[in-house]
């Protein structure tokens, strides 16, 4: 039995790729709901998700991406942004998420590898 | 299902959380607060405005850990615990403030 | 201890090989299952082979007809597949 | 002996979730423990009573099913998920129940509950 199991939530795909990246966040939350420590790790094109002033709504869609603002009071502080990814996918300046550490791609790799389950979305 | 106001039928999930988050007004708070046997006082209405406004700008109705965290950030600590929630929305914090502010139920936990 | 990749997907059609790959350490094992399959003879797959474990599930790659796999290329049955993932720190899935 | 929770993610029409039964099946012949398996994303449609097969091709539902009868475990569905791809516990008429009988419906925290049980967690 492993309690305490430090979850890795990866997210790969889009902001709107299937349901992909809002039933990663659904899950997060939920695992913080029930205190267990959850990390996001955003790479490929999951790193699209991070960028700032998405509106969702403009195509008819519930703006998730702005419940990342509120990840801190669900005490999900670790975030992780793969660089070479981001770098890339030209994406720079602000971001939908706070506190993101951006991490090149073998520092990533290894803080991942620091996890007890990885679940891929 | 849906709530009789103003001479409107405001529709509601089988639970009575309103279908449309604009669809609320502070006098509808009350017909809310009313099933649910609460007679909102102005300590209701500074946790119900919270999490309205959690709800506006985060686009999630905060479960009880994440709204009372969230309530620390704004409130004394004698205003943001568990206990002091209880008192005011005795059948769960979340759910109940949830409901009267016209949002969606927070997900559910289990 | 180490993991084990799970690979679904042709890394001719989708980047989860590559994903793969980009977080794959040292000591981790791979594994190719359905479509996943046909990376046996990607480009990116051959020189891995030297220095990781690559599994194939037998069943996928003759569903293909992609026999024979490229030496290096391990083929194995289900039963070997759990196996693998008991003898595993964790399981990471790329579908 | 290893306890195992399988996540499956995946559509029947991916021609894939098989891959996770077989799995199980491995599991189980072994002597392996399954706390259960959890259908999230399109891995709920695999719990639609009106999938439907010709005759002569395997029908997922009823390898489920089937899978479910014998070995009795647990086959969770995420209602939320579920609910957006057109599946339902409803009892309205004219848009009632379509989950498959062997499939007990639950929320994202029974997903956690399974991962806290299980010593290893398959996503298939």
């Amino acid at each position: 039995m492993i309690s305490n199991n430090r979850i890795a939530i990866v997210n790969t795909a889009t902001t709107f790729d299937d349901f992909k990246a809002k039933e990663a966040l659904d899950l997060a939350l939920i695992f913080a709901s029930y205190e267990m420590p959850v990390a996001l790790f955003f790479m490929a094109d999951g790193v699209f998700q991070t960028k700032a002033n998405q509106n969702p709504e403009g195509i008819g869609n519930k703006d998730f991406i702005a419940t990342f603002k509120a990840l801190g009071f669900y005490d999900i502080d670790d975030i992780y942004i793969c660089q070479e990814d981001m770098v890339e996918r030209m994406i720079e300046g602000e971001l939908s998420v706070d506190g993101a550490e951006i991490l090149p791609r073998t520092q990533f790799k290894q803080t991942l590898n620091n996890y007890d389950l990885v679940l891929t979305f | 299902m849906a709530i009789e106001f103003n001479g409107q039928s405001i529709t509601t999930d089988k639970e009575g959380y309103l279908t449309r988050v604009d669809d609320w007004q502070p006098e509808l708070a009350k017909v809310i607060a009313e099933t649910e046997n609460i007679q909102l006082t102005d300590d209701h209405w500074e946790v119900v405005n919270f999490v309205r406004n959690f709800y506006l700008e985060y686009k999630t109705s905060p479960a009880i850990r994440a709204l009372i965290k969230a309530l620390k950030a704004e409130f004394p600590e004698e205003k943001a615990n568990s206990r002091y929630l209880y008192r005011l929305f005795p059948k769960g914090p979340a759910k109940q403030a949830t409901k009267i502010a016209g949002l969606p139920k927070p997900a559910r936990c289990i | 201890m180490a993991n084990l990749h799970i690979v679904r997907s042709s890394g001719f059609t989708h980047n989860k090989l590559r994903q793969c790959l980009q977080t794959l350490m040292a000591a981790d094992q791979i594994i190719l299952i359905d479509d996943g399959v046909y990376n046996a003879s990607h480009p990116d797959m051959m020189p891995l082979l030297n220095t990781h474990k690559v599994y194939a599930l037998q069943d996928h790659i003759q569903a293909r007809g992609l026999t024979p796999v490229p030496s290096g290329i391990e083929l194995c049955q289900y039963d070997d597949f759990v196996a693998l993932t008991i003898g595993s720190d964790k399981v990471i899935t790329w579908q | 002996m290893t306890t195992f929770a399988i996540i499956v993610s995946t559509a029947p029409t991916d021609n894939r979730t098989l891959t996770a039964l077989k799995f199980a099946q491995a599991l189980l012949t072994q002597g392996h423990q399954i706390e259960g398996v959890f259908f999230y994303q399109h891995g709920v449609i695999n719990a639609n009573v009106y999938l439907q097969t010709p005759s002569d091709e395997i029908n997922h539902l009823t390898a489920w099913e089937a899978f479910y009868d014998v070995t009795k475990t647990p086959m969770h569905l995420c209602i939320s998920a579920a609910e957006r791809r057109g599946l339902t516990d409803s009892n309205t008429p004219g848009f009632s129940h379509n989950i498959a009988k062997n499939f007990t419906i639950s929320g994202l925290g029974e997903l956690v509950v399974l991962t806290n049980k299980a010593e290893k967690v398959i996503q298939l």
